[in-house]
């Protein structure tokens, strides 16, 4: 089983998690990052103070699925969450050991996806 | 090309300070001397107390009105959406102060329109100067009515958040607090066209609007949808959900503005009188039942009853009363509030999902609740409770005329103005500018920020 | 029969809301005729000025709470808090209109009790009437005391945070403003009850309540301790720390109150004469009293003062204050601030730790600081600073009576009312809804939201 | 050793209480018999009802104040920096009753300079007394003079924010508000120093200060300076970026700051009349003068104009209007707001990068912006307008000497407080609490908290 | 070593926390996340505008533990974090490699936890 | 490719980032996290109720580097973040399998930094 962690822009979101329920993938968390990589930095003033923004808000998206899912995954996002501008973000495939279901136990493949990736 | 469009962008304000100063200055040496002529009148304490907090009250409200907008739009474009109320506080409290106040109050220089220049920069209101019956000092006036003009140019901004360019939107106010607003003011108050009984227009009555129910709300309301058009929708409108970030202060905003209201309204009684204890319940009331009709609204079809309703229907309930506040017994008061609330409930629910992005619903809310309650008042005026006329057809009629005067005024000069701003600025923020929010593109500013990431520029960089 | 269940849950709103209409549609009609009877005496304006300024300010003061209140609950309850205060604002206005006003100053139907129908639904006051001596308009007069309605039923509110049911909170205030609080009102204020002396009741004075001690204070507060008790305590009370969410909304919203209260006690005076400047001098010492004496406390016992705390004692000097504003001197002011805190602070330092959840101190604050205030009063009451009588043993027992009186009715008129409520809406939110909070279980919105996740639903679906 | 400092540091504040318990005891015994003696005026109900309106007006100035200040600052301070100007409420109201009011309006003990124990512990304040020709109850002018000390103190606060240790700020405000405030006080307004023209000195004319730049700003904004000195810097000012953490918190002081400035300015015409009309327009011009020239300033600069920016502007348009509100025209007016913002803006700019850790630039403000309102007041004032006198070079140099004095004294005073103050308490807080933040190191709270992982603390533990 | 990550519900966090010190667990990291799952989706509504919101607010916790301690670890969320109602979450085991402590550059097993567990 | 994850003090931030700046390492994700270590509680009083937090605000750190960065990253972000007081934090480095570029699709040690690092 892998972790598909992806760093995507913030307002991408919807069409990604869309994307992601169309191909059956429903298990994922999301949280607010910063991050900082090719895009240009904002310049902020507040009275005499000028800041230089090195971070911009993005999301983190944590995606547990097993083996047979890793790449539907990545492609699903890659697509749903590009614009083509610098800034779209990244991707990566973190190999998992274990994954339990907390409600009842069940451990691995059981615990994270359905049985047969849809297309 | 580029370049001048900078310098026209970055030029236009300072010149229209300029502008500002150089008439001040001249009006200041000329207005010295002219100033004692007025004749002194009694001034009334009693009367004068209660407008003087009437009028802090109405400039509570615009900060009232930034906090409700600004709880309603996304958290990225928060300051924004404060700032155009803020900032109505400084331009149209000048704009007010050259010309407005003359337009408005001064004797016509065109007849039933006005465009007197009998006040310009504040000339000829002394000290001394009474606004006459009232016993109000002439300058108390001046405040009060110019809070009004300031609300009634921030109210505009709430169709138009999240994508009009912060210069054009200044620009834009500067010029419609003036044939926008203080026109439309003489119309109503000032003896203009709306009098159409003195006048004999049309064979009606005396327009009634007792606060303010066509010049500030119809008006700006209609000036709001309007400018939404012309603007266009937001990119996410109707793609995207696009919540309230912050609504504790939507709720503020509408508590404050109710509170405010109460000087709105009862200090168009101008004095501390019985017309203003009426004007004053009538603006608990109203809304009161604005909030149980709409909650009940709201329980009905959602099973649910929601606290970004409820702010709306306090502002509806406010403005249905409005026009009729101080004309109109208690129990109609009600009435209106529970009248009102109807149609502005289901307009506001339709709104959001047709393809008009009127943002924070100003015609929803104070266009229809200020048509519906100017009518209302034809119905419910009552000599009983201070009106001059009872409720009758005529007078039902007069409204709509005046109703249907001042949609049709505010849709061509809001038409025009901003067409003219146009020419300077463009009226809209680049798309991409959406996404980042105008908090950060348009003042270059957060409005929550925790300084993470942020590094400090040493001066001169 | 869950049918049934939904369709009374969903209906009974709507049922009341046509009923108020039916209501107010006869009356408005019976009314009409008899308006113009009342006598006309003159108004005085400057005291007519100063109440306008004070129901504006008590009005105030419920979107202070709504904060106050806000700010001390988890984050996921915070609009349910609020519109708790806001919702009031609707409802009572009503009832207070419909019958509230009649109950507590009609002339009395029942002797002591009252539960006059002179002025329901507003009858028989007209745009001339006054209070008589105080030469207030009795329509002012209206707004004024239901602003004192609309605060105190939403006082309650603090004791059933976090689980109570919405529908069952709506239903129970809009019994509860008429027969808890316009009866009580009646007794204190009205000519009833309370005035000991004038009836010759149990050989004492008159209980003297300068602006509403016991009927709003003790009232609210013993209130909201039965309702505590009815709903029992939070899920998570005892086991989980439950932290304010938003402090500076609690410092935000005890400033209001503060201010606020300027108008309802400096308003009792019923002038802008010199017992409203004492009043008003007594209600900046008393809070001020309050908040050394909590921060010194505070200091001494953790070695921090803490902002919680201060706001807390700031209401703490204020409800202590309020029976005896007008009537004591300022020095007595700060003698009352100072000792009220003291039992106040050890009580509420001990209710959080106890089962009993009255979530956010209603009676720690508002009852103890009703209670000790009220006893003070007969302590400090001096005919120096414009009091009837002078502080004695007997006038302290009147208000012990009178105290105790408040208390029992309270307790039997709250479980009565919360009784019939849980016939028709069960009182208590699901617990499983605790966990998931109520602003989305009550009112399907988040105070604070980023909209991430969130999908627009089309309209029809 | 550490146990007496620990014993010094939390007994001291007790202690401090309990003094004033035991004077105020006594205080009360002898009161109660001399009240009665002030010879009875009658008292003007209209006059009096405007300055209960006022002091309300005040008071809520400090609330928002706290949040104009708390909104500025790092998550981490903003509880702290908030008390620091509600704990003013408290201290000040209490120093206020004891001497305070007796040293700035008790005829002097001391020719000149004041210090008079007239009305210490109110002693002598009843309810008839008035303050003589304004028929203003002695007791509310009391209360709305008390309002200015605790602004003033609090004003304090904004140099010294995120590093101050709060029992000394408590400390040093309690004597401040006596020596620093109260004297200088009599200097202005009770006919000391100040009145130059009165007391033959120097040849000058009488100082003008209508509503306090010289008392309030000017000497806030100095003492503010010297602690700023004192204190040292921050540990991250010049390295790390420090943003304001709540944008609009700032704007809503901002507004509540003008609304309260209304009675702040209005108010200090001691009645409902022309000269409070006056004032009221000025405090609405000059800001918005201020706002114009600010947003100006700042479009030209950076081509944004920015929230917090607008924020600045308003109060500086305050405090420039502030001491000849009721003096000069309203077109001065507006020539003082644009005037005056000037420096401040270069000034606030040059601030941030320099090493002055006047954190939220009290000086800049309040300081410049007194001063030069100080000094167009001698340039301004207008006998047609109600000023004694016409602007003249002597007036300009008279404003000139009290301000100079004015900075002089406060130097002074502040540094010699602040000193004693070190003597019992660290000014400051230790450094590594500067990282972990004021709110839970000085009041052992968050301003914003999610109770996670919070763990309930049985009690007796 | 291993970086135990849980996604759990907001309320049992303290539960957990308590659970875990109890095994001498002490080194842990928690975030704020939303999540997907089985749950049931929430509807809310402002003014006319009716969204479906598909994320529940959730924790993440990050517990970096030594090879021993991970079914411990596991074992002690799963009971401590359960409720067994849809919602519970899941736990996923990832691979470290390495480990510092930033405070004495100590790496591996020396930078996680106490050296024997407490059962 | 390795994700070198660092939990470090919130005020460290600028302080570790510009050095991961100059050596040239721009790629990276900063989320806000509240973690429990070896340092003290802190106690809190909101009326009569006492509370103990267990949890610090801590922020942490992704930084996603090819294998030869690795080694650079870590220390950098050890001297940069270290204080020396309990509370400094861990960082743990795990193994990626595979990383995208959302906007151009490019993978692996393409996607993340520059090819050669600078001492
Ligand atoms: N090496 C990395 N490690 C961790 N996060 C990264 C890395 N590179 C990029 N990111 C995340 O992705 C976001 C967008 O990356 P960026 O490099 O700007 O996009 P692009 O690949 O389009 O140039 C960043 O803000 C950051 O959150
Ligand atoms: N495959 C997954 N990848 C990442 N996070 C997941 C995954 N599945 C579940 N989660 C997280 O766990 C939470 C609860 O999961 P859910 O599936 O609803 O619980 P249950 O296992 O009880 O059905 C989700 O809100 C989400 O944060
Ligand atoms: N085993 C761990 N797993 C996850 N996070 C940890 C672990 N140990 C420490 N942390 C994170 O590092 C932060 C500081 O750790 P701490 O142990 O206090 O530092 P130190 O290593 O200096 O003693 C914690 O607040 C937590 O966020």
């Amino acid at each position: 089983m892998k972790l598909v962690t992806a760093f995507i822009r913030k307002e991408k979101l919807i069409d990604v998690i869309s994307a992601l329920f169309e191909k059956n993938i429903h298990g994922l968390t999301v949280s607010n990052v910063k991050g900082h990589g090719g895009e240009g930095e904002k310049v902020e003033t507040y009275r005499g103070t000028r800041v230089k923004k090195e971070l911009s808000e993005k999301l983190k998206l944590e995606i547990g699925v097993s083996d047979e899912f890793v790449d539907l995954a990545v492609k699903t996002v890659m697509s749903s969450a590009r614009t083509g501008n610098v800034g779209d973000g990244k991707i990566f495939v973190i190999p998992v050991e274990k994954v339990y279901r907390i409600r009842t136990g069940e451990e691995d493949n059981q615990a994270v996806t359905p049985l047969t990736p849809k297309n | 090309m580029n370049l001048l469009k900078r310098f026209i962008e970055k030029g236009a304000a300072p010149l229209i300070v300029a502008a500002y100063l150089c008439v001040f200055f001249l009006v200041s040496l000329v207005g010295a001397q002219e100033e004692t002529e007025a004749v002194a009148s009694t001034i009334n304490g009693a009367d004068t107390g209660w407008i003087l907090v009437s009028t802090a009250f109405v400039i509570f409200m615009v900060v009232g009105l930034g906090f409700f907008y600004g709880g309603l739009v996304r958290r990225k474009n928060a300051l924004n959406t404060m700032m155009m109320s803020f900032i109505a506080l400084g331009i149209v409290s000048i704009t007010w102060a050259v010309i407005g106040y003359s337009f408005a109050y001064g004797s016509p220089n065109v007849n039933l329109i006005g465009l007197s220049f009998e006040f310009f920069g504040m000339n000829g209101i002394g000290l001394d100067s009474t606004t006459g019956d009232d016993g109000i000092p002439k300058i108390l006036d001046f405040a009060f009515q110019g809070a009004f003009a300031i609300i009634t140019a921030a109210l505009i901004s709430g169709a138009i958040v999240e994508r009009m360019r912060f210069s054009a939107y200044m620009f834009f106010i500067t010029i419609w607090s003036v044939l926008g607003y203080a026109v439309m003011a003489f119309w109503v108050w000032g003896g203009g066209l709306f009098d159409f009984g003195e006048h004999n227009l049309f064979g009606l009555n005396d327009a009634i609007d007792f606060a303010g129910g066509t010049v500030v709300h119809i008006n700006a309301a209609v000036a709001a949808l309007v400018l939404a058009f012309m603007l266009g929708k937001r990119k996410d409108h109707g793609n995207k959900a696009m919540l309230p970030h912050q609504v504790p202060f939507t709720l503020l905003g509408a508590g404050i503005l109710w509170v405010g209201w109460f000087g709105f309204n009862g200090g168009s009684a101008y004095g501390a009188n019985a017309t203003a204890a009426l004007a004053m319940t009538n603006t608990l009331l109203a809304p009161a039942a604005a909030i149980v009709a709409w909650a009940t609204l709201d329980y009905f079809r959602t099973g649910k009853v929601t606290a970004v309703g409820l702010a709306t229907a306090i502002i509806v309930g406010l403005v249905a009363i409005t026009p009729g506040a101080g004309v109109m017994g208690p129990i109609a008061a009600i009435v209106v509030g529970l009248i009102t609330t109807v149609p502005c409930y289901f307009f506001i629910e339709w709104r959001a999902s047709s393809g008009l992005d009127d943002s924070l619903d100003v015609f929803g809310a104070h266009g229809l609740g200020g048509i519906v309650g100017s009518l209302l008042t034809g119905v419910f005026v009552s000599t009983t409770w201070g009106g001059d006329v009872d409720g009758s057809m005529k007078q039902f009629m007069s409204q709509l005329v005046a109703v249907l005067i001042a949609i049709g005024y505010s849709v061509v000069i809001t038409f025009v103005i901003a067409s003219i701003t146009r020419v300077f600025f463009p009226l809209r923020a680049q798309e991409s500018l959406e996404d980042v929010g105008l908090d950060v593109a348009m003042h270059g500013e957060e409005a929550y920020s925790d300084g993470e990431g942020a590094i400090l520029i040493p001066i001169g960089d």
